[in-house]
């Protein structure tokens, strides 16, 4: 009852851009496949078009033998296809319950079945760990909240071959591990699994064999017992990896702290935080999904209302007010809603750069040749994959779209920047040049705030990490206290 | 990690709907207000004759606005339809007319003017639909053209006059605006049912549902293998009937069309839904909203006839005013 | 003798009034280019002031015209845009809505707009005795509606017994002087008479009076003798409708005979002329009855 | 990573100017059929001063349709443009009456007029603003709001009829639309100015593209750390002030304000930059395009005076056409 996929020579185009060139390779029936690549490689093209998103330019796919040409994903459903999207696919005026069941409404008679709707979009959504009201409206959730319910939704379609794009780039270790679980039961019940990811632990983890795609082709696949991350990473990026982590900047405690934050409080989110950045330092902040870390960011930016704390900058108390008395004061953030808040996905690339620093091309016209120019070098410096300086950002493969992001906070050169998730989707190569930047910024005076869900990332990362917790700051660990445990304990209050 | 969930989540989802509802309250506030206002200003407001008067003739706006509600919710627009109304009048006037002498019973005759005038309805929408969605057109631009295209034709068939129905046809069919029904006017009544079956349609069914996805979201909708462009043909049709209905219960009141008939009903029918609290760039929109948006302005000006106290040079400010006064009442919703 | 092209610039059809404009222009095209092979006619409608000055433009550029006959939008608006035709050798005649600055035109043949507002008053003045109410409708917002309902005021004047109650503008539109009058009814418990000042704007007080099945209001005044108004009156069909007065778009007509006739023998025309509004009742109606306009 | 970049780089960025331009092209090639059209019907369509005439009266449109641009790239609207436009006539008519009996020179007397006209609609847009971005009103309502109650003041203080300007004033003011600069009208000079202006802010100022961010996403523009509110009240100020420049060189032509001046303007101007290809829901749009888009429909009416092979009454429905034709030419294009 499982799928058996074939492509034979597929290839796609975009337009005059060709993205996939001629791929070919088995997924067979039952497995659990990782497939991984760099940013841009054509993974989720390809899994798009053997879900009915994308039509395929030309070449053929065969399920189970028969040769099938999707007209739309409805056509791949019927054959047991789901597939669970990198970039989010939910309407946000819909609440969770309507998203889940939108094309696909149980009915009675003419109407709608709302109830019992309701109540297996509940049971989805417990499956996979999601606490919230299935009548709330996807625009109110955060971005883990909504990943959650792509996961479940999926479920709710009885795949018999589910391929998740990324499905733990916004999760926490907890929700994770539920996923796991949660892949072991289905793939228990004969349902094939691809899982994309740029964790490479995580492939490692859960998956029987691995298959590698560079450039839009298929590279090599493999059993996963015979491969090291270390060789996974060579592999996708077809050059050896040094350390992902590079050395720490060093620490200069002496300076005095660039960002002082006294008794933050965002109401409803976020309690009498207090912490401090100094230049030069990386700053690390761990917690569960709804620990409160971004609204207690986006508090301080002015995004959402406080109701006490102090603020100071460079040795000034602020009253920020918006990002943009936030930017001017040499503070910027990096969302971790790259759709939703953090790029223009129908401009274009040098638009989304620049954005933040218009006033530097301004004299007053803008500079255009100043802006591509400043574009030529920000695609070099974050290794950004794109056909075309000219394409807009939509066009760019999720990882090339956050390295965009990342470019444009970095661009006015603040003092301090927070990041918010600043490698969700980031293959490994591209993850270990991010890194060896945030580290030249820092040796350089920049202050880093990093909120991840990547423990690992925190620890071979940050010179201090902040834990919070409901809400409220829970521990503040210094650089030799950082181990995935400590951080869990914490963040979870069973120290 | 279920050990601690989210503590604010309950608070929030609480909080939300409840926000939510006094929020969708705006209009409905605005209205009671002004009713309290025109008791106040003239004693024969608040009579059953003036609400029924008032009802009756937001009918036509409102039947036509309840679908007009569901083609913004889809991310569309239809600036057309004052003039689609005048022809639609115009051509089953004249079909009307010209059945009475072939032997047909008058009662037959105004069976089919009724019919044609749906389906003429319909028609029009089909072509709004296939226009926007296979020809790749604004909404505002395909009805816009087609603004001038139905108000052109129907002043060259009126030879810029009035084009009259029959008398005897008339008389048979006066009393589709005129008659009541347990003291209810009839277009009340269809309006009524409109209403309900808008809002049936657009909160209780797969179609409804597909309305708002679209809205809210074209892309998503079809990654969700929602048939985009059936969906919003269908909501252009919906519009195109909801016209024709409307139409058909104009046209016994004056029994005639002429090239002002249906003048500038594309705002009113606009400018009810959004004062009813429907967001102009679509996703989300609310039946009920937009039916007391409709009769809100009807009332509007009911209060201004009723009235003397201000120049009558200066009603338009009036409306203006109140329109953003009730506006402001409801802002910030999204 | 030289050719004469005649350009017609009047309003486009928006109501009954404008509709039997645009038709008689039409009427005296079709007319005069069939008995003058010498002349061509050109018909322009504009829905606006300045669409009308931008068609005034046109038809002296490149439609090369020499003569002009114009219904104005509106008499301030278009004195300009006229005078610069007249300037460039066009002879001008005005209709219906004289010109702000006489020198801008070399005719003025128009109807009786003071007379339009005066003979109603008049009329319902007479009948009613010199005592009752009255309710009024206006038409837009424009100087020739001034104009109406001043002259029509002036001769209330002097009846302080009938009290105009109200007067709020209908828009020469069915639909709207239906709403009015149903607010009118809900407000006023006695109505004498109605003056509803337009044909189009009289058919829906009529319908609204009967819904309401009102029996107080004797007299239903409309205005301009529009074609089902003056069967109705000439069959007594309606005893409300007792009178009207004439302002027949016909004089459009006129005009253009006029102009083009003595333009091509070379001549000129009287500097003004009036076309009387005169009161329509039963007996004189049939002289007032045009089937075939559209009006 | 700069080990192997993007190899399909040269073809993609060859090929997609071109495609763009293309598109962006459906508008000029409809201008250009319609003029081959016009002249084929009338020779005399294609001479100098037809086209000044045409230029000229496209201006005021024009005008407001560059201002109109930048406000529908924002994403948002505005329905009071012709009402706004009627009542600064207004307005600056009865201070320049009351002016001149006060021993000013009339030039004095007419240059405070023009100052006060742009100074108005700065006004009036900033009120729009700030009832949009800080009293959280959708543009739509408060445009058509202020649409009635910029009419009604205008029909009050003209009672109804007509606002004229002194004669003497008119004398000296007349030259400011009737008067040419090396061949060209001073009212097509202004809307050239404006226009290249508007591009350049649109095109290549850092406003310009805070407009182009908040249309395309207004959340995302907000995090960029872009003054949202501040950049949408600007949009509007700025189409006050083209309103002001339109209306300042309006009074001229006609001497005069009346309840129906401006009538219809928006449509015409929101026509105009659709037309031109700017999207309805923002985001992007194009300057020349609209510019393109304005003349194009003064065109379509230029060629219907110029000719009578059609009945009058159709005139609209031959525009109605000529407009969903030339989008269709264009269509696809998002
Ligand atoms: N609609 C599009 N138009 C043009 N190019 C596109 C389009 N969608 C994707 N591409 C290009 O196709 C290539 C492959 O993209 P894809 O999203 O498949 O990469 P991916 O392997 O999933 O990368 P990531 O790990 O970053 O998600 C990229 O270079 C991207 O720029
Ligand atoms: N608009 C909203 N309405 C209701 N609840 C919300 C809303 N936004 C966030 N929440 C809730 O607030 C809590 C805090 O979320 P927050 O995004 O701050 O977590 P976080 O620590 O940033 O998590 P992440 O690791 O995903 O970044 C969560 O429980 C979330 O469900
Ligand atoms: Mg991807
Ligand atoms: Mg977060």
């Amino acid at each position: 009852m499982s799928v058996d996929v074939e492509f034979d020579q597929v290839v796609k185009q975009f337009g005059p851009v060709q993205v996939l060139h001629g791929v070919s390779f088995k997924l067979q029936a039952g497995r659990t496949v990782g497939l991984i690549g760099e940013n841009g490689a054509g993974k989720s093209t390809l899994m798009k078009i053997l879900s009915g998103f994308e039509s395929i330019s030309s070449g053929s796919l065969r399920i189970n033998g028969q040769p099938m040409v999707f007209a739309s994903s409805r056509q791949a459903e019927e054959q047991g296809i789901v597939l669970i999207h990198q970039e989010f696919s939910l309407a946000d005026d819909l609440t969770i319950a309507q998203n889940m069941f939108l094309g696909h409404e149980k009915k009675r008679g003419w109407l709608l079945d709302e109830a019992s709707m309701q109540a297996e979009a509940a049971q989805a959504i417990a499956q996979v760990g999601l606490q919230a009201d299935v009548n709330t409206r996807v625009r109110h959730l955060i971005v883990a909240e909504k990943q959650l319910v792509e996961i479940a939704r999926a479920l709710l379609r009885r795949a018999r071959l589910l391929i998740m794009d990324e499905p733990t780039a916004t999760l926490t270790p907890g929700e994770t591990k539920r996923l796991f679980a949660l892949m072991a039961q289905l793939k228990a019940d004969g349902v094939t699994l691809v899982y994309i990811s740029h964790k490479l632990d995580e492939v490692q983890q859960v998956t029987d064999e691995v298959v590698v795609m560079r450039d839009g082709q298929f590279v090599t696949r493999e059993d996963t017992a015979k491969l090291t991350r270390q060789q996974m990473a060579s592999l996708m990026v077809g050059r050896e990896l040094a350390n992902l982590y590079p050395p720490k900047a060093p620490h200069l405690p002496s300076a005095k702290p660039v960002l002082k934050v006294t008794g933050l409080t965002v109401p409803g989110w976020a309690e009498d935080v207090s912490f401090e950045v100094h230049p030069g330092e990386i700053l690390g902040f761990a917690g569960l999904v709804g620990a409160g870390r971004t609204e207690l960011f986006e508090g301080l930016l002015g995004l959402r209302p406080r109701s006490a704390g102090q603020i100071e900058l460079q040795g000034r108390v602020v009253d920020l007010r918006s990002p943009r008395a936030a930017a001017q004061q040499g503070l910027t953030y990096l969302s971790e809603d790259r759709k939703g808040k953090g790029l223009h996905v129908n401009l274009g690339l040098r638009e989304n750069l620049t954005l933040m620093t218009l006033q530097r091309y301004a004299h007053p016209l803008l500079d255009i040749t100043a802006e591509k120019a400043a574009l030529t070098t920000a695609v070099d410096d974050y290794g950004i994959r794109t056909g075309s300086l000219t394409s807009l950002a939509s066009a760019l493969s999720g990882g090339n779209q956050q390295k965009l992001a990342l470019a444009k906070v970095l661009h006015p050169n603040p003092k301090v920047v927070v990041l918010d998730e600043p490698t969700r989707g980031v293959d490994v190569g591209a993850k270990s040049d991010i890194y060896t930047l945030i580290q030249r910024l820092a040796r350089e005076g920049l202050a880093v705030i990093v909120i991840s869900s990547e423990l690992l990332e925190l620890i071979g990362l940050c010179h201090r990490v902040v834990v919070m917790r409901n809400g409220r700051l829970q521990a503040v660990l210094e650089e030799n206290q950082l181990t995935e445990q400590e951080l869990i304990t914490h963040a979870t209050g069973t120290h | 990690m279920p050990q601690e969930p989210t503590k604010t989540l309950p608070t929030a989802q609480a909080a939300a709907p409840w926000l939510g509802r006094l929020q969708g309250l705006g209009p409905v506030i605005g209205l009671v207000l002004l009713c309290v206002a025109g008791t106040w200003l003239n004693s024969n407001f608040a009579t059953v004759d003036n609400a029924m008067n008032v009802l009756t003739r937001t009918a036509f706006i409102g039947i036509i606005a309840v679908g007009m509600c569901f083609v913004i919710v889809s991310g569309g627009i239809d600036l057309s339809v004052g003039s689609m109304a005048a022809l639609i009048a115009g051509s089953i006037i004249l079909t009307m007319n010209a059945l009475a002498p072939m032997g047909l019973s008058p009662v037959m005759v105004v069976v089919i003017g009724m019919a044609l005038a749906i389906l003429l309805g319909a028609a029009f929408g089909l072509a709004h639909g296939l226009l926007i969605t296979k020809g790749h057109i604004e909404p505002f631009i395909v009805t816009l053209g087609t603004l001038g295209i139905y108000r052109a034709y129907l002043t060259y068939f009126s030879n810029g006059g009035a084009i009259t129905l029959d008398n005897d046809l008339s008389d048979v069919y006066s009393p589709v605006y005129y008659a009541s029904l347990l003291g209810i006017p009839i277009p009340v009544l269809v309006f009524l049912v409109v209403a309900l079956l808008g809002g049936v349609i657009l909160n209780r069914t797969a179609f409804g549902r597909y309305v708002q996805a679209i809205g809210s979201n074209e892309q998503v909708a079809r990654y969700a293998a929602v048939d985009v462009d059936l969906v919003k043909i269908l909501t252009y049709v919906l519009l195109g009937v909801c016209v024709g209905i409307a139409t058909l219960l104009y046209v016994p009141r004056l029994g005639s069309a002429t090239p002002t008939t249906g003048l500038l009903w594309e705002l009113e029918a606009i400018a009810a839904v959004i004062v009813g609290g429907t967001s102009f760039k679509g996703g989300a929109g609310s039946i009920t909203g937009t039916v007391v948006g409709a009769v809100l302005l009807s009332v509007i000006s009911n209060i201004l006839n009723l009235t003397s106290i201000i120049s009558v040079y200066l009603n338009a400010a009036v409306q203006g005013f109140v329109i953003v006064g009730v506006a402001f009442t409801q802002r910030g919703r999204r | 003798a030289e050719k004469v092209v005649l350009g017609v610039a009047i309003p486009a059809a928006t109501h009954g009034f404008t509709g039997g404009i645009v038709f008689w222009a039409n009427q005296a095209k079709k007319d005069l280019e069939k008995a003058h092979p010498d002349l061509q006619v050109i018909v322009k409608t504009a829905s606006g002031a300045p669409e009308q000055a931008n068609q005034l433009q046109d038809l002296q550029t490149v439609n090369k015209i020499n003569a002009l006959v114009i219904f104005p939008f509106e008499s301030a608006s278009l004195t300009k845009p006229v005078a610069q035709v007249k300037g460039k050798g066009v002879y001008v005649t005005v209709v219906d809505r004289g010109l702000t600055d006489t020198s801008a035109q070399d005719a003025y043949i128009s109807g009786d707009n003071t007379a339009f507002g005066k003979i109603p008053a008049e009329y319902l003045a007479k009948t009613m005795g010199g005592k009752g109410n009255l309710v009024a409708m206006r038409g837009i917002a424009t100087t020739l509606d001034n104009e109406r309902m001043d002259a029509f005021n002036s001769v209330l004047k002097a009846h302080p017994d009938m009290k105009l109650l109200d007067a709020k503008y209908a828009n020469w539109n069915r639909d709207d002087a239906f709403k009015v009058m149903q607010d009118y009814l809900t407000r006023f418990k006695q109505i004498d008479a109605v003056w509803a000042a337009d044909d189009d704007m009289a058919v829906g007080v009529l319908k609204a009076i009967d819904q309401a099945k009102r029996t107080d209001i004797k007299i239903v005044f409309g205005g301009a003798g529009a074609k089902g108004m003056i069967k109705t009156l000439m069959d007594g069909k309606d005893p409300r409708i007792q009178a009207n007065v004439s302002y027949s778009p016909k004089f459009i007509y006129d005009a253009i005979k006029l102009t083009a006739e003595a333009r091509l023998k070379g001549e000129k025309l009287p500097a003004t002329y009036i076309i009387p509004s005169v009161l329509i009742t039963k007996d004189n109606a049939a002289q007032f009855y045009f089937p075939d306009s559209p009006f």
